[in-house]
């Protein structure tokens, strides 16, 4: 009887306990959560500006500094008014194209207008932070990637074409690339049992080699600049280059470092590695320069640096330091050779580089990264029994090479393919090309009847 | 006979000067920025806590190109226009010119203007 | 007598364990305290920092791009100086007068020289961080609402005159009207039991109405540029605009996501309230110029995006991204005929356009608020039984447009009876505007000795 | 035998309930330390991207726009380079020489390759975040500090011989310094037992007195500018200058809050001193140059801004708001006085003032900081009861005055002795200054083939 | 005798009119950016939704110092190289040089072009 | 007689003839920034990995409007101030001015300069 009395003395302290300790856990796990959030939404809301930042004015900058004064304007708006355009489309139905489940290319519909968006974590891509988070990070990825293509048609084509050139390309190629290769379920996308598992952290295929491969394809469509090559076109402002240049590299922290989705050692690791693969172009697209012309220009320290970003691009989340410095150099060397040599032997007129860069330093990353991918970095596959999986090649995954060329491919198809379809499409609504005696007097005047500099007769 | 009036005059001075011409029916001219020297004191510039004189003035050059019947006529709407009667209002320099051509038409002489 | 043992071991146990237990819970809770602050106050200092590259360079660009070569530096300094001189005013008696507690109407001067304002949360405003992150925050804030005024009044007021009139400006327009919308108690603070309560995220009132209230009575006051309408006064520069307005873009963020005082998931729905206005105002200002004008152009452009960063600032924590798509559009329609019809038909020189677009787009976008303000996104004020209170007139509470509007109206009549006030008592004490010889000769030389770009014989 | 089970009962009871409390702290401690390294990451790796900031654009445009238009590239270019040179000599050895344990004046090679800097902390710096982490940090520091003494030797200094120099200034000079001060066991390291124990919170002998003192040798060394001073070699675009300097001071949060190695109250405070310091300076330049020259200036404004920042540098995470006040306009006025009066009185060519800002305002900064420091901001020091030590003169300590002077004699001395020796060997091998008809060229032609503002006659 | 031909071309007749002078031999000459006034409309800019009419535009000045003998050829050459037929071609004017110095080795008249 | 002075002269040599006439007393002038096409070769730029040569080379022109008596010495005086004797000296051109008017004062003639 008393026996009985102490069983359940010993019951309801136990149980007391329990509750105890199970709330206490409880509370503290929701604030511990809470915690967590507020640390990798802190990193990820600056990596979206930074990202934003990249555009403008990086971008804008780096390429109104690149053309003639009389097509700044022309220029830095093409990259503006992405920034405008492409955000509505986004909320519109470009998120949902892209992250929504769906087919293996494409996504489906469920998150247009940002419906079922909220400040809940999606746990299929960033379990830590909001959903909207997420969806204006990947935004500004859909932001820069029309707007690297512009480089390739610089000076010479219409903006109203421009505009439904851009909103064609990010629906028929952008969308379905970025979900394949980071949409759940994806064809490509290795972390979501895509058929081809290809790695790519932060955009070697879907931003740099769509928008480089495109570029090409533009440059060849458009046809070249009056006057080019005959006339040398140089930059009429490198100051302004510098200055987009280093807020690129600068934002481009962001870009790698943010794709880690957060704050954690792998967001570190890549901003380590984007970091040193910039240096190790600059370096190497200098040196180049050196050797070939006897002179470093400033002209080439910035592209080599652009160069070594976008190569990195890929593999920035998945190789160490070392690796990092060798991908830098040979993209700073390659690219050069693309930009100086390649271009003269065939002549395009890729006004600004968006090919000899993106197109050729995306794939290189591309498949750079293949090789030095190693878990080390980064242990996101495991296998059944929750052992990181080999990465790239040096990892012992020599199969790894081959589906990054089979990413490479199907970018460069899609890219090429769709691009040419939309420009027939755009040439057949509005015609692409501006008419020569607007490109004579320049986009700034003709197309939007500005001047960037005043012309104002000094006074004392 | 053709003459050139080239005018040396304060910047912001131009618009007035533009304005008087046209107003007796002046509209053809070249306008140049210059730099000019003279017996004006140029502004102090201030850099790095010293005072420095600037001695290379922002002036406006207009050229017209005219008969010499008109010349008299511009100088005067020139002069009215551009004076303001203090150091650095500038000059007014006439010289000859043998021979005037439009390209667009290759009229010669006066029809040339 | 075993039994009484028993007992015992059963108590002991139980104690020891609950020991154990609060202990752990007790170091844990502090720790899990200090996590949220990390994360938190990551983000607060870097919105802090994004908030100061708002005016310097951000605005000194915008309106130094936009103004006569011979005014560059006059128009750069305004900023610049105002960086310098209100974090002055803030740490000696400005922070204390916004933010202490006091009268409904002003703060008193509890925090006189930042005395108690130090690493300890003032739960008041932000529980989580320290009360030294929030003052530094709103001292950013501080600064660039008087920097926004100096665009009405541009190339020809008094330096001098200039930094007095900031100085009573900030005490007697924008400290009373920082408390009365934000400070404990305030007037207006809908979130502290504010007589009037209205809704006022990040400024609508205290920075845009405000400075573009003001603004406007100084433009009359000091009257028309020399020349001005009959010569065209354009933008000397229109690159340096160009750059101002994205690093604005971007620091906006940081404006309105990071008035949330936290990295919470209610300051990514500001960010993307933020992002999507001036997206929606860019396309709305252009596709305005574009019917009216048949050219869309650069400063439109830029023009545009700022006007849907004004008008979101009060609602960005408190709408959908859907109304701030409609509050853009909006912004950017409205605040294009300001500038280009509204102020021709009345001729005032508004120079830089500060009336135009801060002080119509904020009242436009104060109003709005209150139209579109919910709960869904902000669930700030809670009745009695902690259930949200709807916000605005979607949520079925029309009063607030009503609350709303007489929170417009006192933010007007503050800064334009403060402004005229201060102009006369600037102008009686040192003249308000420069000689017309120095404005003829332009602000760089006449008031500082220097000009902006040196002339030097180009040399090969 | 009843009994016997009863206290198994309660025993199992118990031991199931310590393991479930332990468990639950196990699993919650381990999440607590993610969500705080998450925190601190964030704000870390912001910080050191702000950091990369300064130098470029930052650093690059402020000393770019002071230069005469035909060496801007040349001269941007040296800031650029560095940002590529420094970080692979980091990777390679500087980061370990600078940090790995070793002797009290310089590190060791345990860390070379960055062998063993992981995403693991490393207590002895930063015990929240991950090593690569605090290694990028510090890798921001070592890329400004040099690319501050190219001010000194603008315009006339060989590239190839630059490269030289900095080399080998980085690796006797301040990797040692930087060990000396901040390193494990420093010889100057007041948080390490160091001999002379100094506190130089953000680099105010490091890279301040490192950088200053060295412009001012190498400005000795390789004599004036043709034609300085009779010719009057002003700023070629001032407005870069400006937006130079903005970034500068927003850059400058990441380079003193971040210092703190966290997100915490420390951080913060930091920021308000360097923030406060900043615009102290700023007036107090200002006010010096309206006294003494009846005008005050925009270049005026933002060197004082500079020099503000360079003298609260070693302060920031010592003092409280009032002291920054204080060495910001002690700063200002003493940096105006340098630059404008004692520069002329002697006559050396320090033509962008490196040695007058950073040399003078370093060593004002790393003295006032014995003044001022006080444990009421950093408790860091504590003796054997954990009571925090008294820091500065203000605390009690007059002795710190002592020690910081010692400190800056061996920044002095270091700097001024190696960087002589430097130049020897650069001059001895490449020769330190460009041939006089580059010179007269300009750097951008001569050495790199460039012209920063393309001629292009202008066509409407 | 010495002549001086100072022509006003379109901005973007640089080139052409460069080639054509290399043509005929002619090397030597200097040229100026300088604005333009006369017949041709200006462009329209627009600015905070207002157009307008800019009045001064961007022409090409080129001064060349010839022999007398030469200056019909060069005028011709300049004339087929700088027009468009539009308004706004330009001009070429004519003038006497009293003396020509060069001044690297002081050779004086015709030899010093 | 008056005549007009124009020397093209290599940009850095500009402090140097400024130098020079003042010495001997001739302080105003007016400057204009140019390019030149000569016998010069020009410097060679590089952009994306090719070389190019840029045939228009800045240069300083100054005009010095003076009475005949005072030329030769102007001319020698700038002369030797601009030489360098290396190609792109440049060149002094000499022309006669009908009429020179200060605007201030409606100076006449040689009372004008
Ligand atoms: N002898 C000259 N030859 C050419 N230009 C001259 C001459 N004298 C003056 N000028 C031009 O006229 C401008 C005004 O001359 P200045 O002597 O300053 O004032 P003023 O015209 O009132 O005498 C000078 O800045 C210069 O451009
Ligand atoms: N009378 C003149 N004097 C000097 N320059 C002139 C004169 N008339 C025209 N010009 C220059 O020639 C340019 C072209 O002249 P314009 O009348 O526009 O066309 P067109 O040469 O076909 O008649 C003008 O922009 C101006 O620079
Ligand atoms: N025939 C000419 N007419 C006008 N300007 C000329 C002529 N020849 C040369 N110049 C000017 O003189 C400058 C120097 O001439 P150049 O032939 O290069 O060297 P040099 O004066 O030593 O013969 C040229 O850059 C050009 O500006």
């Amino acid at each position: 009887m008393r026996i009985k009395r102490l069983r359940l003395t010993i019951a309801s302290v136990a149980s007391l306990l329990f509750c105890g300790l199970a709330a206490a856990q409880g509370t503290s796990e929701a604030a511990v959560k809470a915690a967590q959030s507020a640390g990798d939404n802190a990193w990820m809301l600056t990596s979206t500006a930074l990202v934003l930042l990249m555009t403008g004015p990086g971008l804008a900058l780096f390429y109104g500094g690149l053309v003639r004064k009389k097509n700044v304007l022309g220029t830095m708006l093409q990259s503006f008014v992405l920034m405008a355009l492409v955000t509505v489309l986004w909320v519109i139905f470009g998120y949902s194209l892209a992250f929504g489940e769906g087919l293996p290319v494409i996504g489906n519909l469920r998150y247009a207008l940002f419906s079922g968006v909220g400040g809940v974590p999606n746990p299929d891509y960033a379990p830590t932070i909001p959903q909207q988070t997420f969806a204006m990070f990947q935004l500004m990825f859909a932001i820069i990637t029309p707007a690297l293509i512009s480089g390739a048609f610089a000076e010479r084509m219409k903006f109203s074409s421009m505009l439904l050139f851009m909103t064609l390309w990010l629906t028929i190629v952008y969308l379905p690339l970025a979900h394949m290769v980071w949409g759940k379920a994806g064809l490509l996308n290795a972390f979501s049992g895509g058929r081809f598992p290809c790695l790519d952290f932060a955009g070697g295929t879907v931003v740099h080699i769509s928008s480089g491969v495109s570029a090409l394809v533009c440059a060849l469509y458009l046809g070249k600049r009056k006057g080019y090559p005959s006339e040398l076109m140089k930059p009429h402002n490198l100051v302004l280059s510098v200055i987009g240049a280093c807020l690129l590299w600068v934002g481009w922290f962001g870009f790698n470092a943010g794709s880690a989705l957060a704050a954690s050692a792998l967001a570190t690791s890549a901003f380590v590695a984007t970091h040193v693969a910039a240096a190790a172009a600059t370096l190497g697209w200098l040196v180049a320069e050196w050797i070939m012309l006897g002179k470093p220009t400033m002209l080439g320290a910035i592209s080599g640096a652009v160069a070594g970003l976008v190569a990195i691009t890929p593999a920035s989340g998945f190789v160490t330091p070392g690796p990092a410095l060798l991908i830098g150099i040979a993209a700073g060397v390659v690219c050069f050779l693309m930009v100086s040599k390649v271009k003269q032997r065939f002549g395009y007129d890729d006004s600004l580089d968006a090919f000899g860069v993106h197109g050729a330093g995306g794939t290189l990353g591309a498949i750079l990264t293949g090789v030095f991918a190693t878990n080390l970095v980064n242990d996101g596959l495991k296998d059944s029994a929750g052992k990181a999986l080999p990465l790239g090649l040096i990892d012992g995954n020599p199969m790894q090479v081959a589906y990054q060329c089979i990413g490479v491919l199907i970018s460069w198809a899609l890219a090429a393919v769709g691009t040419i379809v939309i420009l027939k499409i755009c040439d057949a609504v509005l015609g692409v090309r501006v008419d020569p005696v607007h490109e004579e007097q320049g986009l700034d005047l003709a197309l939007h009847g500005e001047e960037a500099y005043a012309f104002e007769p000094e006074r004392s | 006979m053709i003459k050139k009036i080239e005018a040396i005059i304060q910047p912001f001075k131009l618009d007035e000067v533009k304005e008087a011409l046209r107003a007796i029916g002046v509209d053809g001219m070249t306008i140049l920025e210059v730099r000019g020297h003279g017996r004006q004191r140029g502004h102090t510039e201030i850099y790095r806590g010293q005072e420095y004189q600037v001695d290379l003035l922002p002036k406006i050059k207009l050229e017209i190109v005219a008969p010499h019947n008109r010349v008299e006529q511009i100088a005067t709407a020139l002069i009215h226009a551009a004076r303001t009667g203090s150091i650095g209002d500038g000059k007014i320099f006439v010289s000859d010119i043998a021979e005037a051509i439009r390209i667009r038409n290759e009229d010669r002489g006066e029809d040339a203007l």
